[in-house]
């Protein structure tokens, strides 16, 4: 083989072609072996990305010509530091999905009759893994649709009525989210010509009608990203979803069309149409922190309280973008380390609350008092995932905020770091409610019937996000492999 | 190429079949008229010269699609079909005037875009027609859809099989299954004669795929037609399908294409870079395989979900 | 106004149809077919483009996308159909499993 | 206007005839099944026309077998899908016209 760096290119194709493979053999195998050709799937793709990451840390970013087409006819797989690390996030938050379900579907659980889960869980990760690293606009399209099915098939797949009614509403909502991103990038295309995420900038400077294309795809993937006022959707698909479901999608399938708004926004700067819209999107954002927070607070369920805090999370990270344009590293690195911690935390928490809402039947606040000794592991993991949430050291959540506040402070827009804080402050009331309850002395005495499963794999997750500053170094190495100022 | 009359009527009709299939109060209507929005649209495809989108519309967009809406639709109406139907009396007045203002904004902002933008730019079409005839690939539609952006039309091929594992997923894991009830005899001896000339016609759109308007979708689409009027006529009884087998089927178009997407992986070339000598042999290989699973994923699309428990009074007592 | 325009224009009109008749209609057959005319909208647009390019054949790279596009839009018909009669399944209490809402 | 022209706006002047009685019978019979009679009569004898019409502006046999293979599916499967529909409406029970003088 020629030397490491020649293949590194490589990577990229095989980071999506193998777990999409892995799913198709796994579909073909029916229900007898399709967990155990998934869970080879699964950990081929935690071993690309890592490798990926690996290549982009020493070489610096990557990228693969398909059928080594040049673009704009052809289609470029890129990986920068920032999208080598979500790609990371997703393998990390996988490989507990993968775990935690493996451990769930022995005989008798509820996942075991439903192998079609295996198939489907390795489409949505490698459709994830497709929309981090594809660098052309229309293919971003055919990754939204392929996460959108897959996510609102894995929904229904609990079979209740309450998942079937969320999985009808996401479908739609997921369906014009997608459709309005491809509108504009009909419109972009009929103006710039092109269809290369890198060209987009040039394409969009002199034309009025590819800037209103580009505001068609950011309204788009507002609308799949869940970020207020596009948020109804989320709730009650994340919160009656089967626990690895939710895990896998707040933690991660969330953020990829973060990343691609992120990736758009960088072209319109070079546009000079960036600061309008970086501030509409910031004061979405500070609205959604407040409201997500307020709506956790007030639910009753704990997993409809962990959705709503998504929705507030998602707030932070489009809250920071006006800073993103004089201060693109630092701030660049402040969504990667926020984007990181909240993923693996949020991910920790979906797979701690199943196994709680196993242990006490419902996942409802008012009985769950006692669960917390029943569930230490679980409980556990609720605690060092609501270390990040709060945003407090050593995690990940809090650098992110530390920079955030430094950079708003340095230029001026001082209410970013006002919204930043309230929202760590708003975060602390519904995680001490949750913990409050599940660790509150049951009134009953009548012992329950725990059914034999402990969240494993929650408890990792939740540490490495709570300790994620002790990666720093790491993290800012790749970052420094990404150019998040606009041209 | 300037308005001709023809253009102006089919224009009016696509609106007016769209509003009507919009806003028509019984939704068996509201589908008839969005399955003759979908021929008026094949027209459309021709006017606008691009022979074949209109295929493909028609087999898939009024064919398939029309069929799995009436499908559905004689089971919601019965179903849960009256409490739809009063929750959507129930719209308040305002969602309505929103929605109005915010799609006639969207009107607007898209049709002063469009306005605005040169629409005769030159784009990729040079590229493309160029990079066609160095391939060799006649038909520069297919050497776009196989070769150029061969990754979107793998990531499509993973949709559609996606989409069968989500309708297999809602029926709780049945596999394939193959409806069958009294089938009308004029019927079965028109399928009978027919079931040979649409084997050779999807057969010859794979074929011509490369050179002239066709390809696996077309040619898949129509064998998944013609399947599931066999199937709908009952007259695919005797062949009992496995489940294993009709897995197979389903996953065998993207496995197909991802082992020619992965060989010159292997090969030292980059992915979907086929090797120059094999290029149309791999591409009619690849459009073969993927017509049959396609042909199976629309016709599983329909079958398995037309196979309701109440599948009561079809065809002739 | 040349026909291509023409066709486009109608085509941006078709957008916004499927876009009110997502976010308005409640009936989710009525709300396959918005989306499905939303999706013709889209590609009458591309389409139009190719059309009106100086060169001398169809500029077939819209032409390919809208082929992707046509057969996503049948996968959406199928999902969003299924999923409707599976709830309206279960709202008879045919299969709904999985009591508990947690 | 040679003979072949006038016998081809000939054609296409039937055809334009039949179409339209086709329609008006669409929209004026009484019940399901007079209206399937008037579309599928007056629409094959539309289409034959039509057919005929553009088999004489053409000379190239191959798009003339075209043609006429067009129309022979045409004529198969209008009558089959009205054969289908009048079935499905009887069995429903659709109402059909008498005559109460």
């Amino acid at each position: 083989m020629a030397e490491p760096g020649a293949f590194a290119p490589q990577l990229l194709g095989l980071a999506i072609v193998v777990p999409l493979a892995a799913g198709a053999v796994s579909f073909a195998l029916g229900r007898a072996r399709a967990m155990a050709a998934a869970l080879l799937g699964a950990a081929a793709a935690v071993a690309l990305a890592a490798a990926v990451a690996w290549s982009v840390a020493t070489g610096g970013a990557v990228a693969l010509d398909i059928g080594s087409w040049v673009p704009p006819l052809g289609i470029r797989l890129a990986a920068d530091g920032l999208s080598a690390l979500f790609l990371v996030l997703a393998a990390i938050v996988g490989a507990a999905v993968s775990v935690d379900a493996a451990l769930a579907s022995r005989p008798g659980a509820d996942v075991a009759d439903r192998w079609l889960f295996w198939p489907l869980w390795l489409f949505l990760w490698s459709a994830v893994n497709g929309l981090f690293l594809t660098a052309d606009v229309f293919n971003a399209y055919v990754c939204l649709e392929l996460i959108g099915f897959s996510a609102v098939a894995l929904v229904a797949s609990k079979g209740s009525k309450a998942a079937l009614d969320a999985a009808l509403s996401y479908l739609f909502a997921s369906v014009l989210g997608a459709m309005t991103y491809l509108v504009g990038v009909g419109l972009v295309y009929l103006a710039s010509g092109t269809l290369a995420l890198d060209a987009l900038d040039s394409a969009v400077h002199g034309s009025a009608s590819a800037r209103i294309g580009l505001g068609l795809m950011l309204a788009g993937l507002v609308l799949k990203t869940a970020l207020f006022p596009a948020h109804f959707w989320l709730p009650t698909a994340h919160s009656s979803a089967p626990p690895q479901v939710s895990a896998a999608l707040s933690g991660v399938v969330v953020k990829s069309s973060y990343l691609l708004a992120v990736r758009l926004l960088v072209a319109a700067t070079g546009a000079g149409s960036g600061p309008g819209l970086r501030l509409t999107l910031a004061a979405l954002g500070a609205v959604a922190i407040v409201w997500g927070s307020a709506m956790a607070l007030a639910s009753q369920r704990l997993k409809l309280m962990i959705a709503y805090s998504t929705v507030a999370q998602v707030g932070y990270l489009f809250v920071m973008l006006p800073l993103l344009e004089e201060r693109a590293a630092t701030v660049g690195l402040a969504i990667a380390l926020h984007a990181l911690s909240h993923g693996m935390a949020k991910a920790a928490m979906f797979l701690a609350a199943g196994d709680i809402a196993d242990a006490a039947g419902t996942d409802r606040f008012d009985a769950l008092a006692g669960v917390g000794r029943e569930r230490p592991v679980a409980a556990l993991s609720l605690g060092l995932a609501g270390v990040t949430m709060l945003g407090l050291p050593p995690s990940g959540s809090f650098a992110a905020k530390w920079l955030v506040v430094q950079s708003s402070l340095a230029s001026g827009q001082w209410w970013i770091a006002a919204v930043v804080v309230g929202g760590g402050l708003l975060a602390a009331l519904y995680v001490f409610r949750a913990l409050a309850s599940l660790l509150a002395k049951p009134d009953r005495s009548e012992a329950r019937t725990p059914k034999p499963r402990t969240a494993w794999a929650a408890l990792p997750l939740a540490a490495v996000s709570a300790t994620l500053l002790l990666a720093g170094p790491a993290i800012s190495r790749l970052m420094a492999a990404t150019s998040l100022a606009g041209r | 190429m300037n308005v001709a009359v023809l253009d102006v009527m089919l224009c009016a009709g696509l609106v007016w079949c769209a509003v009507s299939a919009l806003v028509k109060r019984d939704l068996f209507a509201s589908i008839v008229m969005f399955i003759s929005f979908g021929l008026l649209s094949a027209l459309a495809w021709i006017r606008l010269a691009a022979p074949d989108i209109a295929l493909a519309e028609a087999a898939i967009g009024a064919g398939a699609t029309g069929a799995l809406l009436l499908d559905a639709a004689g089971v919601l109406a019965r179903g849960d079909g009256s409490a739809a139907e009063d929750a959507e009396r129930r719209t308040p007045r305002s969602a309505n005037v929103l929605g109005t203002i915010a799609a006639g904004a969207l009107f607007a902002a898209l049709a002063w875009a469009l306005l605005s933008t040169p629409l005769d730019a030159p784009r990729l079409a040079a590229a493309a027609l160029t990079g066609a005839r160095e391939v060799g690939i006649a038909n520069p539609v297919t050497a776009v859809l196989l070769d150029f952006r061969g990754y979107d039309t793998l990531l499509e091929v993973a949709v559609l099989l996606l989409a069968v594992m989500g309708v297999m997923a809602l029926r709780s894991g049945a596999p394939v299954s193959v409806a069958s009830h009294a089938a009308d005899p004029l019927v079965r001896l028109l399928v009978g004669s027919l079931a040979p000339a649409v084997l050779l016609a999807a057969a010859y759109l794979v074929w011509a795929g490369t050179s002239s308007p066709g390809g696996a979708f077309q040619s898949g689409a129509l064998l998944g037609a013609g399947v599931i009027v066999l199937g709908l006529e009952g007259m695919l009884q005797p062949m009992r399908v496995h489940p294993g087998a009709s897995r197979l089927l389903l996953a065998a178009g993207l496995l197909a294409f991802v082992a020619a997407a992965l060989e010159p992986v292997a090969a030292g070339r980059a992915l979907l870079q086929y090797a120059p000598y094999a290029r149309k042999g791999v591409i009619l290989a690849v459009e073969g395989i993927l017509a049959l699973s396609i042909a199976t994923t629309v016709a599983g699309l329909f079958l398995a979900s037309s196979v309701t428990p109440d599948r009561g009074k079809a065809g002739r007592p | 106004m040349s026909a291509p325009l023409l066709y486009a224009l109608v085509g941006a009109g078709l957008v916004s149809l499927g876009a009110w008749g997502l976010v308005v209609r409640t009936h989710p057959v009525r709300k396959t077919v918005a989306a499905n005319l939303m999706g013709s909208g889209a590609f009458l647009i591309l389409v139009s483009a190719a059309r009106a390019t100086p060169a001398e054949r169809p500029d077939p790279v819209p032409h390919a996308l809208v082929l992707t596009g046509i057969v996503v839009t049948m996968a959406t018909t199928a999902v969003a159909l299924a999923l409707a009669k599976r709830r309206a399944a279960a709202s008879e209490g045919h299969s709904g499993e999985g009591a508990s809402d947690g | 206007m040679s003979v072949a022209s006038f016998a081809a706006g000939a054609c296409f002047a039937a055809s334009a005839f039949f179409f339209v009685a086709g329609t008006v019978g669409l929209l004026r019979f009484p019940d399901v099944y007079t209206r399937l009679h008037a579309l599928t009569k007056a629409d094959n004898l539309g289409i034959g026309f039509l057919v005929l019409a553009l088999a004489i502006r053409s000379s190239d046999p191959v798009t003339i077998a075209k043609l006429v293979l067009i129309w022979l599916a045409v004529l198969v499967s209008s009558a089959t899908a009205s054969n289908l529909i009048a079935a499905a409406a009887y069995q429903d029970g659709a109402p059909w016209w008498r005559n109460e003088q």
